[in-house]
């Protein structure tokens, strides 16, 4: 389990990565969505199922959508955006920025003396689905819904009205 | 009991019914969708007073309510007094936000502006109204995603670019957030505002903990992105900049409040007050103040100073939660409503400035006092009141939140925010000076006042500045008789 | 009745002043009238108070607020003096701008400006409440960045942003103090702490405040360079209101009401000698009238500071009474300089020279004022700056006295010479005298002065009044 | 009725003679045009106002408190002997000054105005003496300044020199003056003169007081330093002003209060240091002005410097602190005014005829106008100390003083003396004897009696002050003094008068020197004048160098240019330092905030690392 998660860390670093350091837009918003499935899996294997589905239908697919639809907007100029950004070496620090948050938060983890919590996972959750999600995180539905449906609204205005 | 039961769920119900009508109506009939909009934020004012009003007539302070189909459900809403002033503002700015946009916003975007508008205001309400802090970060996505497009509908190559660099940052205050709330539910088991609160009280090995005030540290960080505070501010000029003017009444006048001041008061209360957690915002608060107001001095973009002037009133709301007690709180209470309302003001002005001029920048600008008269005088009153010259309302907030600061000793902070106050004035008294003061160039002689909603909803917020400022002994005295103070 | 006079006072320019634009769109002369009329208003009501306070039977308002913050009026004998004062002279400037400005654009705004600022005064002179204290302070600073940008040329913009930059960052410094003291008595209300000795800190950091607004050395940069606003308003800020609004403040908060540490009747007064000398060589050198009006502005306000200061009771009266005749003479002078400047449409005294052949009663007035203000008998100024010096002597600073004699011989000087190169001479630019009305206010001011002097009796008794002196 | 009328106008008499000037003086400025009435009611006037002021000094002294103003303001009047005297003394000599003034200046558009100040500045000099108070005094005192700025002023607004340059000594001397008074106030925790002992001169302060006192009284006498205005007043200035200010009023004022000062405020020790600093004053100022007079070579000019030789005199004797010092000294001062403004009148009544005073354009006027040129004769030589006349006794007087104090002051008083015989001499040789020149050809004859009668009866003065000197030596000086030793009759020292006598023939020779030296009379002073180092010195002092004018604008010019650079250094902290400090943060800042996202992130984690280390140092 301990090697699985790992794995699925390293991948999703590598993902990162990738999401920010590549010249083409629509490969970084892949790489993005990739980053955001892999931080599914880890969830599911967490056993936080809830967890992982909302990560993978939200930031995978809405976030990527909307990204997608965002970097198409710019699809004409995009060469011109491009030479932009690379000359002007504006994303240059990005990467490195990020890498160095990765192994600060590492950092602060490890000398908590933080585990993570896999070895004393929680039991399966006993209560239904409608007792978890509408009795107590009721309000948390309807922010999921209406993300989602701004989401669509964000899809529509960018895309149709362009 | 039952009219507040009503009133607290139509705050819900409201925005929700807005946001279906929106979502169906047809581009044609856009224009009816624009009215109940407008109508619909008209009545969260009414409701929001009318709460206050219930409040104190019950006094009580605080009630909790749900949609209960069933009888376990647990309530999930908490409305408070604080929450009805956040209420009452979200419906003025949105008010404010329609009457602009129904002169400035392009007819093929209305109608996704309404719509966006609606999720926008149902994120805000339910920020305000939430009553856990899993719940308020769904909140804050939405505010986050609606802003991002509302941002990005005007599709110019800035405008994209900023909305991407506040989608970036926004990201950024998500990741952080969601790590600080994953921690803290990691050591509570809960993210229950009552929970947390209360074991804050008994369980020391819980709260005084590395990880947790590690969790502290990212949540408030990432709401002190939402807030534009500096130096996490760098997403907030360029999207005021940039967004149609009617967007930036709703970003500045409401969006970074209740995403942003709001949720770090709820949040500094719920870890405890804590004071270096207290300490941090009166820095950054000074800091704030100091940074936003320098930048704003350099601007010659009259929606660019208005956006680094939020940042610098943001610092004082920063010090007013970090004073806390209850005369912070009350007046990082008023200062949100002030600067809610004068903001909303001067962005009008600029609204009004670009229907009329079509050019925003001030060195362009001259004169206008004599062609504008309107717009001139309440962006005169609007700029007092926000450096603070009583007896406008900006004043009376500044005070208290300066009071508050030095019963809690925060002596030298409340100097320095004093003191730092008049770059506000100096700021300010540049714009008035290069865009409505001096001598009016010849191409600007035929300009002619700008009429319609913007004119009215000028008039009405500078009413409200100076109604507030002038009304502040019978707030005062109406906060003593409902034992407040 | 005496308490609707005290309302009356402060109300009737204050709310009055907005009701000017909307007549002004309509009848000029009404509009002046009214100006006039709520001017006069607040006089009369503060001369009907005089023998309430006099007879010791206050005007007093108090409504209770919490927090401290009461809203509170009192109209004591020293409020009722300086309300009487600068009302007096702002009526003859408000009655000068009928001719002065009758020609230029704004002037809704002007008169709007002009009697909110002196509704301001009325409202500062009679609160009792340090916030209210405040607010009317920044009222008055609201309305000379106003002013003094009448004109809104590039220049006068920026020094009317100078001034209010200046004057606002003072009084928020001030305002540091004043939170100080809520933060030791927890409450703003003047009538509660009476008689509370202040640390010494809050002293240094309120008198920041007042020696920006009554422009003492170092903070005085903004008021030689405030002589861009048209001549009623620089004689209405720099002689008859607003400078004085700093001496007030003095004399209420360290004077009567509260209680200062002894050091600050040395450091004061040193400020105020510094300030005094400086200021007249400045006055010594420039060659714009108005500068030169200005600087010596600067140094006579150090005089009454330095009279104020001293600590000794007497010395009070001696100040109050310089502020009455120095109100009265340099308000004079500041109009005559109008009269000079709308004639020659300039301000350079190079320029000038015999102009008392072709305007005799502006030059007559003017020497009137002129030798108040020097302090020759039987003008007014005569009396105050004797009173002032023996005050200064008898509470034992000889240095200083012997400061306050230089000065005043440059004060001779300067006056003299601008005397001297404006109306004496050979003439050199051809000029008219003013309008009627203009003259009128002028020859009112000198007569003043004249009368204060003769009529000695009647001032100082008041003035003893105000300071329960026997 | 009538004895209530009587009574309130005994009660009130010292107040009369300050209200009824200024009632008078405001009726002057009525009556236009009417030679007659003017004349009519000046008479009578000023006729009462000698009448009121013999009675006064004839009555026992008493003083009268008007409650006035508080602070010490109340106008307490006293007449005693002193101010009784003076009192009188002003008036006479104002009856004979405005009956010139009124000739010279009749049927003049000025005649009202400048009556009007005369009126004004009597009822201030009345007002001035008659006070105990010191405050009110001062006020009565410096108001005189507007009066004579006024009267400078008189149809002279385009020179204005000389009214700036009186207006700016006298003031200063008046600010002393009110400094001193204050001082002495402070010592003797009293304003009222009667009520002070007076305070012995030791230490700061009381010196300090005792010398602003003193120069505010010579001030007004016009003597060095503050003498430089009435030259210029000369040139510039009508003849019944140098008549009646210079001439005669002022002096009379000044030396009022001198004598008060050193007799009745300050205990002035004889041989003391204080007594030799205002002897050398004394000495120094006669000195000067008396070398000055000696080239002038305008009438007026050269007896304004006169004027002011003669204040040196008086304060050589008022200095020494002897009584026979200040009986001298107020003993001469009398004759000063008599002959002094007698030789003003002279002038004038030249000038009336010639238009001009300037020697070098006329001569020899004296066959022509014989009654003008035997009045100035009689005065010259009364001025000059010749026996029988006034200033013969005065001055001898004064030497034994001099000498009693300390034989420098002697040698000096006597080169003076020289000096003054030596310019009058020049003068008097110059304007009336010798071959007659006139600056046009007309033809020229005696003034009009009205300005002749004032010059006639002060010549006659002039004798009967010198014959009969027990008559203003012990019935009006030592009552007014209060002496008890008897100044009068002929000088006690021979060796003294014969001394004197020796250096008026040197000076009688050194004149007929002079004047075949360089060929006419009006050159005779010449050779002293280009003497080797008197010629630098006098160069100097043409130059204006020991003018206090000319040094205070210097020094206050020095004082004003630094001002100015202050002020200019505080203008440009405030408008470029302060502003570009304000701005400069947002300038530095502004550079980092081009759009680049990562610098945003970048600046987003240093406020997390903020926050982390507020928390650390809070924690730990």
């Amino acid at each position: 389990m301990e090697v699985i998660i790992t794995i699925c860390l390293g991948f999703m670093l590598v993902f990162a990565i990738v999401a920010v350091m590549n010249k083409s837009l629509l490969k970084s918003a892949i790489a993005l969505a990739l980053v955001s499935i892999f931080l599914g899996v880890i969830l599911y294997l967490l056993t936080a199922k809830w967890a992982a589905v909302f990560e993978v239908s939200v930031c995978s697919g809405l976030v990527t959508v909307i990204s997608i639809s965002a970097i198409s907007l710019t699809h004409e100029e995009k060469e011109q955006l491009q030479k932009k950004y690379m000359d002007k070496r504006r994303m240059a620090m990005l990467p490195y920025l990020l890498i160095l948050c990765g192994f600060l938060l590492v950092f602060i983890v490890l000398t908590a003396k933080i585990q993570l919590p896999y070895d004393q996972l929680a039991e399966p959750s006993t209560e239904t689905l409608s007792e978890a999600l509408w009795d107590n995180r009721q309000a948390d539905v309807w922010g999921q819904i209406i993300i989602l449906l701004t989401g669509a609204f964000a899809v529509v205005t960018l895309f149709k009205e362009a | 009991m039952r009219a507040l039961q009503y009133v607290s769920m139509l705050f819900v119900i409201i925005p929700l019914t807005a946001l279906i009508v929106c979502s169906l109506i047809k581009r044609s009939r856009q224009n009816a969708a624009f009215y109940l909009l407008s109508a619909f934020a008209a009545a969260q004012v009414g409701l929001a007073l009318y709460g206050l009003m219930l409040f104190n007539s019950l006094n009580i302070s605080e009630y909790s309510f749900g949609f209960h189909i069933t009888q376990a459900v647990a309530d999930v809403f908490t409305l408070k007094p604080a929450s009805l002033v956040m209420l009452l503002c979200i419906g003025l700015v949105s008010f404010t936000s329609l009457l602009v946009a129904y002169k400035t916003m392009p007819a093929n975007k209305k109608l996704s502006y309404l719509r966006l508008l609606s999720a926008l205001i149902i994120g805000m309400n339910g920020i305000v109204l939430v009553n856990d802090l899993f719940t308020m970060y769904l909140f804050i996505e939405i505010i986050g995603i609606s802003s991002f497009v509302l941002i990005s509908t005007t599709k110019t190559e800035e405008g994209l670019e900023s909305a991407f660099i506040y989608l970036v940052m926004s990201s950024l205050a998500s990741i952080m957030l969601l790590t600080g709330l994953a921690f803290i539910f990691m050591r509570t088991g809960s993210l229950k505002f009552e929970y947390l609160i209360a074991i804050n009280n008994t369980s020391a090995e819980v709260s005084q903990n590395a990880l947790t005030y590690l969790s502290y540290i990212l949540v408030i960080s990432g709401l002190l992105i939402k807030t534009g505070a500096v130096p996490f501010h760098s997403w907030l000029p360029d999207a005021h900049q940039s967004a149609d003017t009617s967007v930036s009444v709703l970003l500045s006048g409401i969006v970074i409040k209740a995403a942003g001041v709001y949720c770090l008061m709820r949040v500094t209360d719920i870890f405890g007050n804590l004071y270096a957690i207290r300490l941090s915002l009166a820095i950054l608060g000074v800091i704030t103040i100091a940074v936003g107001a320098m930048f704003a001095l350099h601007q010659n973009h009259f929606k660019r100073i208005l956006a680094y002037s939020s940042v610098s009133q943001m610092g004082y709301m920063l010090l007013g939660i970090s004073a806390g007690g209850i005369l912070g709180f009350i007046g990082t209470m008023l200062h949100i409503f002030n600067h809610a309302v004068f903001k909303s003001t001067l962005f009008t002005n600029a609204a009004a400035l670009h229907e009329e001029v079509h050019t925003l920048d001030i060195d362009k600008l001259g004169g206008l006092q004599k062609q504008m008269p309107i717009t001139a005088t309440t962006s005169l009153i609007a700029f007092l009141s926000t450096a603070g010259i009583p007896p406008l309302s900006g004043f009376w907030s500044k005070l208290l939140i300066i009071i508050a600061l030095w019963k809690a000793n925060f002596i030298g902070f409340a100097a320095a925010a004093l003191v730092l106050s008049i770059f506000t004035a100096a700021y300010f008294l540049r714009l008035q000076m290069n865009v409505f003061w001096g001598q009016t160039p010849e191409h600007l002689q035929s300009i002619k006042e700008v009429k319609g909603t913007i004119r009215f909803a000028e008039i009405m917020l500078t009413i409200i500045t100076i109604a507030v400022g002038l009304g502040f002994p019978f707030i005062l005295l109406f906060l003593e008789a409902s034992g407040i103070i | 009745m005496k308490e609707i006079l005290m309302l009356a006072a402060i109300c009737v320019p204050l709310l009055g002043a907005f009701l000017i634009p909307i007549f002004g769109k309509a009848i000029t002369k009404l509009r002046n009238a009214l100006a006039l009329i709520f001017v006069l208003t607040a006089l009369l009501c503060s001369i009907l108070l005089l023998p309430y306070a006099v007879a010791d039977n206050d005007a007093v308002i108090h409504i209770y607020l919490p927090l401290g913050l009461s809203i509170g009026f009192h109209a004591d004998a020293l409020a009722v003096f300086m309300a009487i004062t600068s009302t007096l002279v702002s009526s003859v400037i408000v009655l000068y701008s009928f001719g002065y400005i009758k020609d230029y654009p704004n002037q809704n705004e002007y008169y709007l400006m002009i009697c909110l600022f002196i509704g301001a005064m009325m409202g500062l002179v009679y609160s009792s409440n340090l916030i209210l204290l405040y607010m009317f302070w920044e009222i008055t600073s609201f309305c000379s960045w106003r002013l003094i940008g009448f004109y809104r040329d590039r220049t006068a913009l920026i020094r009317a942003n100078k001034a209010f930059i200046t004057t606002v960052l003072g009084a928020l410094i001030m305002l540091i103090g004043f939170i100080g003291i809520y933060a030791e008595t927890g409450t703003f209300d003047l009538s509660v702490i009476k008689g509370y000795t202040l640390p010494s800190w809050i002293v240094a950091v309120i008198l920041v405040g007042i020696l920006t607004k009554s422009a003492t050395f170092p903070l005085h940069n903004w008021l030689p360079d405030a002589g861009v606003a048209p001549s009623p308003v620089t004689s209405l800020l720099h002689a008859a209101v607003l400078v004085k609004i700093g001496l007030y403040a003095y004399v209420r908060l360290f004077v009567v009401e509260l209680n200062i540490d002894k050091v600050f009747e040395t450091i004061v007064p040193v400020i105020a000698a510094v300030s005094a000398l400086l200021s007249a060589g400045a006055a010594l050198k420039a060659t714009d009238i108005k500068r030169v009006i200005a600087y010596s502005t600067i140094s006579q306000i150090a005089f009454i500071l330095l009279g104020l200061s001293c600590g000794v009771e007497v010395g009070l009266a001696g100040g109050l009474l310089y502020i009455l005749a120095h109100s009265i003479a340099k308000g004079g002078l500041f109009l005559c300089a109008g009269i000079v400047e709308h004639a020659l449409h300039t301000k350079d005294m190079s320029k000038m020279g015999g102009l008392i052949k072709t305007m005799p009663v502006t030059a007559i007035s003017c020497l009137f004022c002129a030798l108040s203000v020097m302090g020759i008998p039987p003008f007014g100024g005569f009396f105050a700056k004797f009173l002032v010096i023996d005050e200064i002597v008898s509470a034992g600073q000889i240095t200083l006295g012997i400061i306050f004699i230089i000065g005043a011989i440059m004060t001779v000087l300067y006056l003299a010479r601008m005397f001297s190169l404006v109306f004496l001479g050979e003439e050199k630019a051809k000029a008219h005298e003013g309008t009627k009305v203009m003259l009128a206010s002028v020859i009112i001011l000198a007569v003043l002065s004249l009368f204060m002097g003769i009529l000695i009796n009647l001032p100082t008794e008041l003035v003893k009044m105000v300071g329960g002196l026997q | 009725m009538i004895n209530a009328l009587f009574d309130i106008i005994s009660n009130n008499m010292l107040l009369i003679f300050i209200l009824l000037p200024a009632f008078v003086g405001l009726i002057m400025l009525f009556i236009r045009k009417r030679f007659a009435i003017q004349l009519a009611v000046l008479l009578l006037s000023s006729i009462i106002n000698l009448i009121a002021a013999y009675t006064l000094f004839a009555s026992e002294s008493f003083s009268y408190v008007i409650p006035f103003a508080s602070f010490g303001l109340d106008i307490v009047l006293v007449s005693n002997e002193l101010s009784s005297l003076f009192i009188m003394l002003v008036a006479a000599m104002f009856l004979f000054v405005c009956l010139y003034s009124a000739f010279y200046l009749k049927h003049k558009k000025q005649f009202s105005v400048f009556m009007l100040y005369m009126y004004i500045s009597l009822a201030m000099l009345n007002g001035a003496i008659l006070s105990d108070s010191l405050g009110i005094m001062l006020f009565f005192w410096e108001g005189l300044l507007c009066t004579l700025l006024g009267m400078l002023l008189i149809n002279n607004t385009s020179k204005p020199k000389a009214a700036i340059k009186a207006l700016v000594l006298s003031g200063t001397a008046d600010l002393l003056l009110m400094l001193g008074i204050i001082l002495t106030a402070y010592q003797a925790k009293t304003m009222l003169i009667n009520e002070i002992t007076p305070i012995k001169i030791q230490g700061f302060v009381p010196t300090l007081g005792f010398f602003c006192m003193l120069f505010g009284a010579i001030g007004k006498a016009g003597s060095m330093p503050f003498h430089s205005w009435i030259p210029e007043a000369a040139n510039d200035a009508t003849t019944p002003f140098l008549v009646s200010f210079p001439g005669a009023l002022e002096k009379l004022a000044g030396f009022y209060l001198a004598v008060v000062v050193t007799t009745k405020l300050y205990d002035l020790r004889p041989h003391s240091t204080i007594s030799n600093i205002v002897m050398t004053i004394g000495v120094l100022s006669l000195l000067f002005a008396v070398s000055m007079a000696l080239i002038q070579k305008d009438m007026k000019r050269l007896l304004s410097y006169h004027a002011i030789s003669q204040v040196g005199y008086m304060v050589l004797g008022i200095g020494s602190g002897l009584p026979i010092g200040i009986a001298g000294a107020v003993f001469h001062m009398l004759n000063n005014a008599v002959f002094k403004s007698c030789l003003y009148m002279c002038a004038g009544s030249i000038e009336s005829q010639t238009s001009t005073t300037d020697l070098k354009k006329f001569s020899g006027v004296g066959k022509c106008m014989p009654i003008t040129s035997i009045c100035f004769t009689i005065c010259g030589l009364a001025i000059a100390g010749v026996p029988p006349f006034c200033g013969f006794f005065s001055k001898e007087l004064l030497f034994d003083a001099a000498l009693e104090s300390n034989i420098v002051f002697y040698i000096g008083a006597l080169i003076g003396a020289f000096m003054t015989a030596v310019s009058f001499l020049k003068m008097g040789r110059a304007a009336f004897f010798g071959k007659l020149k006139l600056p046009e050809e007309k033809k020229i004859s005696e003034s009009e009696a009205g300005m002749l009668v004032p010059m006639i009866a002060l010549s006659i003065i002039c004798i009967i002050f010198g014959v009969f000197n027990t008559l203003p030596l012990d019935t009006l000086i030592n009552k007014g003094l209060m002496f008890e030793k008897s100044f009068s009759g002929w000088p006690h020292s021979i060796l003294l008068v014969v001394i004197s006598l020796v250096v008026l023939c040197i000076a009688v020779l050194d004149h007929l020197y002079g004047s075949k030296k360089s060929g006419s009379a009006l050159n005779a002073a010449d050779h002293i004048h280009y003497a080797p180092v008197l010629k630098t010195i006098y160069s100097i002092a043409e130059r204006g160098y020991f003018d206090l004018y000319n040094q205070m604008n210097a020094l206050f010019n020095v004082f004003a240019k630094i001002c100015v650079m202050f002020e200019r250094a505080v203008s440009f902290t405030y408008d470029t330092i302060a502003v570009n400090a304000a701005l400069l943060p947002g300038k530095v800042m502004r550079r980092y905030h081009n759009g680049s996202l990562g610098r945003y992130l970048f600046a987003a984690l240093c406020g997390v690392v903020i926050i982390i280390l507020i928390f650390i140092a809070v924690l730990v």
